[in-house]
């Protein structure tokens, strides 16, 4: 008798302290101003989440060893982590709890599955909203949003822009490209950038010989691979994470395809695929955000300090979640108010230009929609282990190498 | 096009040996202990690590690795079955299930935790050398894994055969209260199987390390093929499951060509796997083998 | 017309055939015996007229119509029932809700399954245990769970699978008095047995089956004196001691 | 006795849970709370909380009572989301009409799924593993299926003034109350059906099938009419999750994962009880919350591949990787918790939370009579 009112005390006591505990946590002052940072920090793809943090991460040192917001009296900026798992459920969760924490905006969340929900969360709620990295289309065009800002380029111009690069190359190396294969994983980020590169291929006049989805984490792809080369397509456009990436370009040197690889951000500019294939991922072109090697004062500068940070090449996920956050404080400074309402006003006036925009074109600013309708690309090509911006020629710091020599001529 | 289809057939034929050695430990702890472990994928996870930090860290040769591995994962299997399994053999199926499940949640977060979650691959100098057969290209890696599994699941098969621990272990797959009845220690042969179930598995995923890549989340894929070759070779069949991975490799290869988009062949696989199921529970190679 | 008749019924697992063309009465208000060495197909039989099994040949008729192919369910419904050689109590239910899923046969209601579980649990001496789980049961407590569910269900015929077995003898005498009661009730019986004295005491009629063929059939002091029986089943043993027993 | 005394506890619980809207901004939530857990993020906590307890309860009509293990749950309650949102993006119907369509269209998926399965006589692993399958189809249907968006899923039609009839709001009280009277309606439902023959029956066949057949009950049926009825359920749910997200995308609803945390409240609280899945799901939520307020953050720190590579000693690389592992290692400490306490649950009590305190209440009460 007593033991179920015992144990129901217990019970509820068990309950109250797993929800009333805390870590400790840094202590805030007064004056500080909470960010919110919403990224998969667990997961299969919390890699990425953990390296687009850095960037922020980088920023907000900066920020705040350099005075901090100084129209608020050099308040500092503090960073406050919502882990969304990569599940949209956890991400909206996260974003209930980040706006209680006061949080002034909230940046991320790298997954456009996760941005959705998230987004529109933030929209109910009125907390201002900059995604730095996830690229659907459909996160800013045709919702209407007053609190979404979108850095990154649209999902389409990823496409558009590879389309052009192999155009453009090609016909400067005396061989103009006439066709493509796309090979893509098979969720939202594959089949949404393969909808835009069939588009962009008709465009140019390219013909896709094959529009090959594949599911993620697919133990073996060689049959695919021998697809391929059996097509033989001037150039292969793969929309692929790290895992895929690299067992795509494994299988492509067991078989011996010499087809050039063009590569979707992703799994392709993160710097595992490096790490991962070594001299194999030499000449790998991949469309991204940006490089360190670009023509903008200031980028080389962070991008060493970033690696001194952390001990990983600064990618271009990480330089936009860095603008990001220089684009939080700018309207901060202008706001001058932590008020969420105001916040957003300044962010929707937000010019960054020049140099102050190490991103690969002049200015940052959002239109109606909330998306950055100057956003560009950049193709990158491996050399010898490294990153370099290839296309476009205005900004490019080497030539391509096109065609690509056979695997065992490299 | 031939060509493209010898490249699939072989190339299908190659991993599906690697999946015959996770599916046959699978269905090994299936057959004695009607126990479905869904952190199967798991320990062939911890077993690239285990050969991967061996190759970073030390030099080791992941085929040096395999053989280490043996006795390791088996020990580490005989652990785990009298810890964690032990106590819920002859439970319901849904708290063995979720037992297994949660194994795997945890094995991978602790994965995660402990080795992070980046993508690594080990690098050997052979990695990628291969030679060319009537037009198709294989890869020394892939043939050595397909090799490796292949004698391995004979091994194990003569292992069930000849030796009296085998035929124990055969006798309680066949019937708990009998082998019992016959003087058989069970819960010895409980830990046995899994041992040995977890070493296979464990050395299907270190013979894949060359070519492959490993990260935390890497199990969960091998374990869902597993339990559809299981299903086709008959639950606690060995010949069984290496017909039905070499079926399953291969339908998956060249699948993928068939296929409107080869993202589609694992529905092949599915409904094969349903059809089975439901017109031949006994797998598609007659009764309880093994 | 008999309550229940099978006719010519055969089943074979692969080579071996488990029970071969046997013919099979029962007559309403009987206690027929069904008795065989093991291995004979007493409980393929029984699997087969109750529906968990449909022979390869034959005919069986319930209450004048054909059960074959019918669900076990089924023919339950229409009034035969059966116990397990193994017994079979709803490990996790109490001795009430065990015997209530046999009573929502004919009731849907719970308080009426309720109060006819009731009935059949005092007519079978259950009451003390009612509340008891049915995995807490002794032995011959889950027997009794056994034919209260199946007495609950309001057969018409029932079949009882070794109802006896792993009994005392002073629990034996309770089980018969219980059958009697049973009987009383007005259920028709088919008793699987090995306890001899228990068969030949209660049973009307008797069939005999060997090698999954009915050998011999009638009442219990036929069954004992045919030679044909006694050579292939009952053995000497048996008629020295059951045989001085029928003859006193 | 205790029945009694656990109906006033549940119905102190309820009452609780009805005013708690009012107070969710109140000084002494605020207070008690972690920082960032009250108000309406509280609230959505709670939303999901009813959520997974009435997702439970419906897994555990088929999964529970019937014992029949579905881990394909997920399949039924991405169909029941995509039906209700396909007839309110292409025909306009409201979801308060359309989740019943999708009820009935998951009802009889289910249905076909039960036919199937349980004609050929599949059961335990057996029938876990075609629920496997099962979802699998249907997520690579989806995936693939131009109408229904592929791998692109479904956005919502974003309301800046929704009206009821949107099934968007704009607070987070109406889908609160929605929610909860969900999970009250499965509750009251699952106790009705526990009572009645139909419940008998259903935990009979769990017991033991066969002897649930020869005592007449009509077994296949039961089971079919079982994963009927919890597969409409689940896809109520569905249609509650797809207006609550505003997004719909196979692959973050008809996978594993999902179909995991489904089964995971009933199991956890006591599978074949009636308040097992929701008492399961009020220990579930929090808890994950929980771990992850503990653990926020973690695995941030440098990357471990620049360890491996780095030129130094190994035993200087195993100190700076002890000094790795202190700072959060590579993350995933919360699911380290969080997998912990399911395996605790699992070995310590198999039948459940419920059925784990019903047996000490029960060995206490022995204990008394015992003595005295």
């Amino acid at each position: 008798m007593t033991i179920s009112r015992r144990s129901a005390v217990l019970a509820l006591s068990a309950l109250a302290i797993a929800a009333g505990m805390g870590a400790p946590r840094p202590a805030m002052a007064a004056d500080d101003i909470p960010v919110g940072i919403l990224l998969p920090l667990s997961g299969s793809v919390a890699p990425i989440g953990i390296n687009n943090r850095r960037g922020h991460e980088l920023a907000i040192e900066e920020i705040n060893a350099a005075g901090g917001i100084k129209s608020l009296g050099g308040a500092k900026l503090v960073m406050v982590d919502g882990d969304t798992q990569g599940n949209p459920n956890v991400g909206i969760s996260e974003v209930e709890k980040l706006a209680r924490r006061d949080v002034v905006a909230i940046m991320g969340a790298y997954q456009s599955g996760v941005t959705f929900p998230t987004t529109q969360m933030a929209e109910r709620l009125g907390v201002p909203y900059i995604d730095p990295v996830a690229i659907a289309d459909s996160i800013t065009e045709g919702r209407g949003f007053k609190y979404t800002f979108k850095v990154s380029p649209l999902a389409s111009w990823y496409a558009r822009d590879q389309i052009r690069f192999v155009v453009d190359t090609s016909t400067a190396a005396g061989n103009p490209a006439k066709s493509v294969v796309l090979l893509h994983e098979d969720t939202l980020f594959g089949t949404s950038t393969a909808e835009g590169q069939v588009k962009a291929a008709k465009e140019y006049g390219l013909e896709v010989l094959a529009d090959i989805s594949y599911p993620k984490d697919t133990p073996d792809m060689t049959s695919i691979i021998a697809q391929v080369k059996d097509l033989n397509p001037d150039a292969l456009l793969l929309v692929s994470y790290i895992n895929d990436a690299v067992l795509i370009t494994r299988t492509m040197k067991e078989l011996g395809v010499n087809i050039p690889i063009v590569g979707t951000s992703a799994g392709h500019i993160d710097p595992a695929y490096i790490t991962n294939l070594a001299k194999d991922a030499d000449l790998t072109f991949t469309v991204g955000e940006w490089n360190v090697d670009i023509d903008k004062a200031g980028a080389a500068e962070i991008a060493k300090r970033f690696e001194e940070k952390f001990g990983v090449p600064m990618n271009g996920h990480a330089a936009e979640t860095y603008m990001s956050t220089m684009v939080l404080r700018d309207a901060l400074e202008r706001a001058g108010s932590t008020d969420r309402a105001k916040l957003r006003d300044a962010l929707a006036e937000t010019r960054i230009c020049g140099d102050d925009n190490i991103l690969p074109y002049d200015c940052i600013r959002f239109g109606e929609s909330g998306q950055s309708p100057e956003a560009q690309l950049v193709v990158l090509q491996i050399v010898d282990g490294v990153h370099k911006t290839v296309w476009p020629p205005e900004v490019a710091a080497t030539k391509p190498v096109w065609p690509v020599p056979a695997w065992d001529a490299r | 096009m031939s060509d493209v289809y010898l490249q699939a057939l072989i190339s299908g034929l190659m991993i599906g040996g690697v999946y015959a050695l996770v599916a046959v430990g699978l269905t090994l702890i299936f057959g004695v202990m009607d126990i479905i472990n869904f952190a199967h994928g798991e320990f062939l996870m911890f077993g690239m690590y285990g050969a991967f930090f061996a190759s970073a860290l030390f030099g080791i040769d992941p085929y040096l690795s395999a053989v280490m591995a043996l006795p390791l994962f088996f020990a580490i299997g005989w652990a785990v079955q009298g810890v964690l399994i032990r106590p819920v053999v002859g439970k319901s199926h849904a708290i063995q299930i979720l037992l297994t499940l949660g194994l795997s949640l945890l094995m991978q977060a602790l994965a995660q935790f402990l080795f992070s979650a980046d993508f690594q691959s080990l690098k050997v100098d052979y990695g990628s050398a291969t030679f060319d057969l009537s037009g198709a290209r294989v890869s020394y890696t892939r043939l050595a894994a397909f090799a490796i599994s292949m004698g391995m699941c004979a091994a194990l098969w003569v292992f069930l055969q000849r030796t009296d621990t085998g035929k124990a272990l055969r006798a309680c797959a066949e019937e708990h209260e009998g082998a019992q009845a016959v003087g058989i220690d069970i819960a010895r042969m409980y830990k046995i199987a899994f041992g040995l179930g977890i070493a296979c598995v464990a050395i299907a995923g270190i013979v894949m390390t060359p070519f492959f890549y490993v990260a935390p989340v890497v199990g969960p894929k091998f374990t869902l093929v597993a339990f559809v070759i299981v299903v086709l070779g008959g639950l606690g069949n060995i010949p069984g499951a290496v017909a039905g991975a070499l079926i399953v490799g291969v339908v998956e290869s060249v699948g993928a060509l068939v296929m409107p988009s080869p993202s589609l062949k694992d529905l092949a696989v599915y409904v094969l796997f349903i059809l089975v199921l439901l017109f031949r529970p006994q797998g598609l190679f007659g009764g309880k083998g093994a | 017309m008999s309550l229940m008749e099978a006719k010519g019924v055969t089943r074979r697992f692969g080579g071996l055939t488990a029970v071969n063309a046997v013919d099979f009465r029962v007559e309403q208000g009987e206690i027929v015996g069904l008795i065989g060495p093991n291995g004979a197909g007493k409980t393929t039989f029984f699997n087969l007229i109750s529906g968990f099994l449909r022979p390869d040949e034959g005919e069986i008729r319930f209450d004048g119509q054909s059960i074959i192919g019918h669900k076990p369910s089924d023919i339950c419904k229409r009034g035969m029932t059966r116990t397990f050689q193994i017994v079979k109590p709803f490990p996790e239910m109490t001795v009430t809700d065990n015997v209530m899923v046999g009573a929502f046969n004919h009731h849907r209601d719970r308080a009426a399954a309720r109060a006819k579980a009731s009935e059949v649990i005092e007519l079978v001496g259950l009451g003390p245990q009612a509340a008891k789980l049915g995995r807490e049961l002794t032995v011959a407590g889950r027997k009794r769970v056994e034919l209260a569910k199946a007495l609950a269900t309001e057969p018409k015929l029932m079949l009882l699978d070794e109802v006896m077995a792993g009994l005392t003898p002073s629990e034996v005498a309770g089980m018969i008095e219980v059958l009697g009661r049973v009987r009383a009730a007005g259920v028709t019986m088919v008793i699987v047995e090995h306890v001899m004295q228990v068969i030949m005491n209660l049973s009307d009629r008797i069939y005999v089956l060997h090698h999954g063929e009915a050998i011999a059939e009638g009442a219990p002091d036929q069954i004992v004196s045919d030679a044909k029986v006694t050579k292939a089943y009952l053995g000497e043993s048996f008629v020295a001691e059951a045989g001085g027993g029928a003859a006193s | 006795m205790a029945a009694l005394r656990a109906n006033w506890f549940y119905l102190a619980v309820l009452i609780g849970l009805l005013i708690l809207p009012a107070y969710a901004e109140s000084e002494f939530v605020t207070a008690v709370m972690p920082r960032g857990l009250s108000g309406s993020a509280l609230l959505h906590i709670f939303v999901l909380i009813f959520f997974f307890a009435f997702m439970s309860q419906a897994w555990n009509i088929i999964g529970g009572f019937a014992g029949q293990l579905s881990i394909g749950h997920a399949a039924f309650f991405g169909i029941g989301a995509y039906v209700s949102t396909i007839c309110y993006v292409h025909l306009g119907l409201t979801p308060w009409l359309g989740m019943f369509v999708a009820a009935v269209f998951t009802a009889l998926v289910g249905a076909g799924l039960g036919l199937i399965s349980f004609h050929y006589g599949l059961k335990g692993p057996f029938f876990a593993l075609v629920t496997v399958a099962f979802a699998e189809i249907t997520r690579l249907i989806l995936l693939h299926w131009e109408f229904v968006g592929a791998a692109n899923g479904i956005l919502l039609p974003f309301s800046p003034n929704p009206t009821f009839w949107e099934f968007q709001f704009t607070s987070k009280e109406p889908y609160y109350y929605i929610a909860l009277a969900m999970m009250l309606a499965s509750i009251a439902l699952v106790a009705w059906i526990a009572r009645s023959r139909f419940g008998y029956y259903l935990h009979a066949i769990r017991q033991d099938e066969d002897a649930a057949e020869a005592v007449g009950v009509p077994t296949k049926r039961c089971k079919v009419q079982a994963i009927a009825l919890s597969a409409a359920l689940a896809g109520l749910g569905g249609t509650f999750y797809a207006q609550y997200t505003q997004y719909i995308v196979p692959d973050d609803m008809v996978v594993g994962r999902v179909s995991v945390e489904i089964l995971l409240g009933a199991v956890i609280g006591g599978a074949g009880t009636v308040m097992g899945p929701i008492v399961g799901a009020f220990i579930l939520i929090p808890v994950g919350e929980a771990t992850r307020v503990i653990f926020e953050g973690g695995g941030t720190g440098t990357s471990l591949s620049t360890l491996i590579a780095a030129d130094m000693s190994f035993g200087d690389k195993f100190v700076a990787y002890l000094d790795y592992l202190a700072a959060g290692g590579g993350g995933g400490l919360a699911i380290i918790l969080y997998g912990c306490l399911l395996m605790v649950v699992v070995l310590g009590m198999p039948g459940g939370v419920l059925p784990w305190l019903a047996g000490l209440r029960a060995r206490a009460r022995r204990r008394a009579e015992a003595s005295a």
